[in-house]
């Protein structure tokens, strides 16, 4: 451990508390750099060894004037000594940096949380801004929360004072000096934050570094000096139990990213990535775009078409084609992916979802599109779909994509969120030498060759790219003859195709694990099946319940199509299955259709993800019905 | 990183397919399907190493006929999904075959882009105006009046010019031919192939059964001499049976204008010479229509740049050199990380 | 009756058969005038006043080589006394004017059927077109059927030799002169025909019309006279039971393009139909297109997206908007009937389906995109799903889908298909006048407007014509607030908003009627529920077994979404629900995940519709389990 | 068929609504929205009257802060939506607003179409070389060699011109004009609303987050004399803070050039005139580019021909006047029918 927090540590220590795990948000205006505060102490609760989880809030508009509500910008961190699995229900510690960010949050802080606010900036015209009519610090209807008002602004102007940056830049360090502040509380090392500002700044504004560095220590030694209003302290959190190994954080988009280059490079291939931007999907396009060295192509697409279908021709040509959008994007998408079915061509299709319907609310998460994913096609068409339950889990969901879709020559769907997409969790970092590669094999025999025969196993047609000697062929989107390809409108052959179609999609419930049951028993009274980003709360809720000694079981998908073989099986064992969704109850359909299980939809359509309490309250609901 | 073989190996007959073809009888798209393979069999690259591309129409069932690799997608994307077969393999010889519909109605965004962009496809256009697949509407290239199925009273809207609107969306190769004219086209084609970068052809393309005869204006071989204008680069704006028609600049009306050579006081020197490097000129080319003018034919204009797919490689090149050969594990472990001990 | 008929009849008469209902196909070249044949005969059989469906089955290419078999053009017709429902299962007679037309056709004449072939044209060079190794006239292969070869082509051109058309003019004649024979066979009169030929040629072709109709005539006369093989003989149908009334022959298009004229008339609205060609739904944007003069304006689109979006904004702007498309083209529009739902405008959608994925085989029919329509867009976006079951039932679909759109605001999709927008059908003209209207009324008062105010009822907002002085309103796609329709993130709202949307289509359960019972009992072994134009042969084979004992009744769905109030429990009281459908078994999902019941499916992919044997096999095997 | 108010009795307030602005402060689309608004007023068209139809983007915000009827539809299917407005009711003042991305990019072909019909439509782009709303990738515009979140070495396609395009779509009316330009814009505005038909204006639009000073070149204040061109019918081209700078026709590039009045023996007479009837002239304009000459700002082009939604009008008047007073009974009895009598 390095000295700065050192002495600090130990006379905090006396008086520190330990706790298993805390909920804290960070709020401010959009301008105040709540994201890289909530990032940065996230890093170092990682370092610290806990588990988490964060869930950064972004604003809607680009840079809202400064001081609305629809301007304010949040991040939450949820961490711990034992398994974190969501960004958590309730806030312990909210800290607002200006009337708005206090408004727009305050509702949401458990009954007697702490709320840090900067009263500096409790001032008329933000205040009216914010839509108060009067002083919230001053008028008493803060009662149920514990308010420790301290003028950030000015505490943080004071102590950049020896620097030469001007007001303007000093104010900006108000984050860090809050960051000082929470990181005494929650007994946080400086260093890595102070180097990542050197880092940064150093070279090419030395004083901007200088005055963050300075406001970082001064929020901290606040904590260590200043007089407390009872209650508030320091708090000391074990590690987590995490098994040995490399740790980093990673958000879904990472995850999703590396996870496709790692697939490609385990089938052998080239990505080549096509995508046109949208809020929350960009991501993934701008992570691989600086992934050039790992033969990574991206390609900026004029619209959702374009990308799909750059996608489809790359694939076509013998390379991984991804794309990758949102819902209004993913629906423009539907009928060349119909091509992709029809020729039989691997394709990956990453749907970050968001709220919907048509624009909805682009920033908010929702589980919208699983309708849009298996149904939303013309005509009879089968593929893959396949959902991420975490950050983390996205870059083994992202290999497994790739590995179904070349070895059915397949489009295979990703459901992912923009919770998901954006939330930060620890993870060990696999060993990427001890994966398992699935070679592409690509058709280079011309004895026999047509163009639609099938693999008897996998009924997959041959992948052949284009400038294999001898194998020069035509497909396209008219119905094909079962082995030529060529163009047939036989009633018969139609019949068989679609068929086919079916039965190569269905057989890779042959290829995918059994489902199992995440916690609990294989039966009892109730089964809480979930898909996506339900599953922090969902395993919380259901590992909360257990622990009362209730009979309740925690199942998850990850394939959505096909099924594992032994679902409805499993399912009906069960006394009641709950199905909590983000949307009206998308999954709950087709489980009732697939399997004739009278599952129960839990819906939640708010465009935030679901409490533990909310499935709690629903698992209760069932089990005294 | 394919074998060339040389002209004489490869003919017409090594790039036809074993389909029937399924056009109307009469159709100019079997005049064009025979200029392609005669060109194709004099440019040299082996048929492996082709592939066509179409979106859908009649014009776009083009690659079943073509012993090549070929991808008959769907309506109006075939622009977008060559991008994507150029992106995975720059070596490829990609054509893109679409009709008016295909490539000007649905598909006209990609058509923009991919001339924009510049991406090393060779485009070709069949102009019939009018929609043949689905039996004969008016197509956005349709003159106005046009009776069809959709417009019993006529068309109302005035049509897109393809040449003017590729120049319009910065493409640097834009020519035109005529379905019939098979000793034309395969010269066209082969410039058209020889150039890096996205290379417009347009081609009319007469539609017999919904269309019949509506380039007779300029396309009918009898008057043809004094209804199409053969541009060549370097040489004279000259046509007629007569060889004594010119294209000079009025500068009154700073537009192009017919002239006699040796009346009026005309000379060769009046006529303007043709300069595909030209945006201006190749503008007014575009711009000729009969009967005013004589419609221009052959490459209006070529003035090459670096194409799409080789400035991607390019950079994807430099970003493996600049970086640490790449593991997937230095990729993983990319950024902070932290080791839990065994304990 | 005219004279012309009159003496031949009575010969005819002697040896005339009774016969109740019939099957005959026309098959050959599509130069032949095959279309034209069977649309000339279907108008004589209807004034003949028997009932009777078409079946035309246009070949896929524009115009295919002479010969070819895939430029073969067929039109069946199935004609009698009784209510004919479907265009048959196999035909009774088959004419065949070419080899080609024999290959492709034959398999499907009932066993000992009559087949009629133009033995002019089995020469070598057609035989090899067609695939013949042999002359099937010749080599005893036919031998199943009753084949009754007759030089038409001579024939033809000995009957036209008196008038001056060229061997070529005159060899397309053979249509009339088959035309002349067949209508001998069934009793029907020439003169419609005649004149109709005076009226199309008459004028400007007088030679062309006058051959014609001495082929007709010399056809005809063949019949009367000719010694005829074994079995070959006139047939007499008694006229079927209409209700007294004033009859058309009306196509699915026809009728569908009149119901929507209809209903925005009864609506008080303009039509803007925007539209992009694709087969088989074009002839929808044809046939309005020369409505010009009842206020429709039609509207060609550069895709099918800016014909939705078109169409969106003529709804907007307070006229009718209406687009249409088949399956690739539905699927394009997806993002934007999302707008149109979240923005709640009315928008009518046929989607006359074709046989997929993809591009599919354009020509053919299937029940593609029950999926499509129901769930394919992106998030949660609940609209009106109904089905036409038939070409004259499309009248009142469209008529109701007007209702829906304006009543409730929202997307109403209609759907049709390949089949139904082809063939033709008797049809009863209602009288307009007696139609209740259901004006539509927009919003004029600004007393208390807001642009998402709610009718009680409803739950439809206000619709307002931009031109409204003081109702200036601003919508979009973004979430809007409950009811000032301002953009809004809130949580609570997009849930209600949700809810809300969920709730209006619901709702709509209550303004339709409930779901009643085709055919049979409304409980007992087996119902055979349908949709769309499985109508015909679902029908007929119930009322066949029924007429055999069975306990087995019919139920048929207009209305898919949201689905008739009774449904679940009407279909409760079945031991068993057979669903048969023309795609893999899209209404099945439905069903069983709505009510809990295990309906099971009859898939039939081949582009073709079912037989009504197929039907009758799948119950009986139900009814044997 | 409204009642048209005068000028006087509207100003800029009555076509502000009561939404707050949500554009980064800053952005150049404040200023626009201000020179829109002073426009209308002085239009003088009733606010029931307008409607201002958008895409997706910070610029298709626009319609919600305008005190008119307004439609935020989806991304790039503005100019579709807005052609069924004015089909619908073509009485209303329809304007129609987005950004590069909206309308070149996922729009682009729905701009070329409404351009190439000219359905009578005041498009605005609000271009910024950039996509604002989804945090700054690169877009169609944006220049060669951009850094964006999608382009981290450098963007390496070419940007399409606005203007070259809309010309090469057949526009008939085509215009510039610069955000911060608050005395020109209005005036352009007006031209726009003016023309029946299209009418096409780009607003070059400082996106102060992702692109700022995009157009320094030649937008700011201080430098503006020498580095715009504001063209005016008849006027000639002259520029420069001395009033002495002028384009010409090199005759021997057959292209523009900057020539100085006064030097090397360039006269007033040897600067071109603008004629905004001119395609090649405004093809011309529309090409030139910082810093190599000034850029043109104004009205470029201006070619009225009957719009698109007046001559559907006038066929259904047409039908209507020809046709029999339509009854429903008659369309259903069209064509052949038969009586089945009571028995
Ligand atoms: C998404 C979609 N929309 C519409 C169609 C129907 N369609 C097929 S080809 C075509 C246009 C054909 O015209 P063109 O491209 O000019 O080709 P041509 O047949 O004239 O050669 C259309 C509208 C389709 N197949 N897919
Ligand atoms: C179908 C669809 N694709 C993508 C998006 C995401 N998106 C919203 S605005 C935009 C582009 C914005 O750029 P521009 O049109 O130039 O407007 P600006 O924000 O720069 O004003 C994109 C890609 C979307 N909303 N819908
Ligand atoms: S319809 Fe026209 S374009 Fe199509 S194949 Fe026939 S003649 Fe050729
Ligand atoms: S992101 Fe750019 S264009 Fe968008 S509001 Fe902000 S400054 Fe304006
Ligand atoms: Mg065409
Ligand atoms: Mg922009």
């Amino acid at each position: 451990m390095s000295s700065d927090g050192n002495t600090a540590l130990k006379l905090a220590e006396v008086r520190r508390e330990e706790v298993d795990e805390v909920v804290v948000r960070f709020a401010g205006d959009s301008g105040d750099g709540i994201q890289l505060t909530g990032g940065r102490f996230a890093e170092t609760t990682a370092i610290a060894g806990q588990d988490l989880e964060t869930f950064p809030d972004f604003p809607a508009e680009i840079r809202a004037p400064i001081g609305t509500t629809y301007g304010v910008s949040a991040f939450q961190i949820h961490f711990g000594s034992s398994a974190i699995l969501t960004s958590g229900d309730a806030p312990d510690v909210l800290v607002a940096l200006n009337p708005a960010a206090l408004i727009v949050n305050i509702e949401e802080v458990k009954l007697g949380g702490l709320v840090i606010v900067d009263s500096g900036s409790f001032k008329d015209k933000n205040l009216r801004k914010a839509g108060y009519e009067s002083n919230p610090l001053e008028d008493g209807s803060l009662e149920k929360y514990r308010i420790f008002p301290i003028d950030i602004s000015r505490l943080t102007l004071e102590s950049v004072s020896h620097t030469e940056v001007n007001k303007r830049d000093g104010l900006r360090c108000k984050n860090m000096w809050t960051l000082g502040l929470i990181s005494w509380m929650y007994d946080r090392r400086l260093t890595p934050t102070s180097d990542w500002l050197e880092g940064k700044f150093g070279k090419k504004l030395p004083e901007v570094a200088k005055a963050n560095i300075a406001a970082l220590k001064a929020g901290h030694a606040f904590g260590e000096t200043a007089e407390m209003p009872d209650g508030v302290r320091g708090f000391t959190i074990q590690p987590a139990d995490f098994e040995p190994g490399i740790y980093r954080t990673v958000t879904g988009t990472e995850a999703t990213a590396w996870g496709l280059v790692t697939g490609a490079q385990l089938a052998g291939l080239k990505i080549i990535m096509c995508s046109y931007p949208i809020t929350p999907a960009s991501g993934l396009l701008h992570v691989l775009a600086r992934l050039k060295s790992y033969d990574v192509t991206t390609f900026q697409a004029e619209d959702e078409i374009a990308a799909v279908g750059a996608a489809i021709g790359a694939s076509y040509a013998g390379s991984l084609g991804v794309t990758s959008s949102s819902g209004p994007g993913i629906a423009l998408k539907t009928e060349a992916i119909g091509l992709a079915i029809a020729t039989e061509l691997p394709l990956i299709v990453v749907n970050t979802q968001r709220a919907g319907p048509s624009t909805g609310m682009p920033t908010k998460t929702e589980q919208s599109d699983l309708y849009l994913a298996v149904y939303g096609r013309n005509a009879d068409s089968p593929l893959v779909v396949i959902a991420a339950h975490s950050s983390a889990d996205s870059f083994e969901v992202a290999i497994e994509a790739v590995r179904l879709a070349t070895k059915y020559m397949t489009p295979v769907i990703i459901l992912s969120d923009t919770y998901i997409a954006n939330a930060a969790e620890p993870w060990r970092v696999p060993d990427a030498d001890h994966f398992k590669p699935f070679k592409v094999g690509f058709r280079t025999e011309t004895e026999g060759f047509q163009p639609f025969m099938r693999d008897g196993a996998t009924l997959a047609r041959p992948w052949v790219k284009p400038g294999t000697l001898g194998l020069e062929h035509r497909i396209g989107g008219l119905e094909r003859a079962y082995d030529s390809g060529n163009v047939s409108y036989d009633a018969e052959n139609h019949q068989r195709m679609t068929n086919t179609r079916f039965k190569k999609i269905e057989g890779i419930a042959d290829d995918i694990p059994l489902q199992t049951v995440e916690s609990g028993a294989d039966s009892g009274q109730l089964a809480v099946l979930g898909w996506g980003s339900t599953y922090g709360p969902i395993s919380s809720a259901v590992g909360h319940l257990r622990s009362e000694g209730k009979a309740v079981s925690h199942i998850h998908l990850r394939y959505i199509n096909p099924m594992p073989k032994n679902l409805g099986e499993l399912l009906a064992r069960f006394d009641k299955v709950l199905v909590p969704e983000m949307n009206m109850g998308q999954l709950s359909t087709i489980v009732r259709d697939r399997f004739m299980v009278p599952v129960e939809g839990l819906r939640k359509v708010t465009g935030k993800p679901f409490r533990i309490a909310e499935i709690e309250d629903g698992i209760h609901a069932r089990l005294e019905k | 990183m394919n074998d060339i073989v040389t002209a004489e190996e490869l003919n017409a007959k090594d790039f036809t397919s074993d389909q029937e073809i399924r056009w109307c009888p009469g159709c100019g798209d079997f005049a064009i399907v025979k200029s392609v393979r005669k060109a194709l069999a004099e440019i040299g690259t082996p048929t492996e190493n082709v592939v066509f591309v179409s979106g859908i129409g009649c014009a776009a069932r083009f690659p079943y006929y073509m012993a090549t690799y070929g991808f008959h997608t769907i309506h109006g994307r075939a622009p977008a999904i060559a991008t994507g077969v150029k992106l995975a393999n720059p070596d490829l010889d990609v054509w893109v075959v679409g009709g008016d519909g295909d490539m000007l109605s649905i598909g006209g965004n990609h058509t923009l882009h991919v001339l924009r962009r510049n991406v090393d496809l060779n485009i070709l256009l069949f102009n019939n105006e009018i929609y043949g697949l689905t039996k004969g509407q008016y197509s956005p290239t349709s003159r106005e009046g046009t009776l069809s199925p959709s417009t019993p009273m006529g068309s109302v809207d005035h049509p897109v010019s393809a040449t003017s609107f590729a120049l319009g969306a910065g493409a640097r190769f834009v020519a035109r031919s005529i379905d019939t004219d098979q000793k034309h086209m395969p010269e066209v084609l082969k410039r058209a192939h020889a150039h890096k970068g996205a290379s417009f052809v347009e081609i009319f393309q007469n539609c017999i059964v919904y269309n019949d005869g509506a380039f007779s204006d300029f396309a009918e071989k009898r008057t043809a001499p004094d209804t199409q204008l053969h541009v060549e680069h370097g040489q004279p704006l000259i046509f007629g049976a007569d060889g004594n028609k010119g294209i000079r600049i009025n500068h009154d009306i700073l537009d192009l204008e017919v002239v006699t050579v040796g009346e009026n006081g005309v000379t060769l020197d009046d006529v303007l010479v043709h300069d595909e490097t030209n945006r201006t000129l190749a503008g007014w080319l575009a711009r000729m229509e009969a009967p005013e003018f004589p419609v221009a034919i052959g490459v209006l204009y070529c003035d090459p740049a670096e194409s799409y797919e080789a400035a991607v490689r390019r950079q994807i090149e430099d970003a493996k050199k600049k970086a640490p050969p790449p593991s997937l594990n230095s990729l993983l472990q990319s950024g902070h990380t932290w080791t839990v001990e065994p304990h």
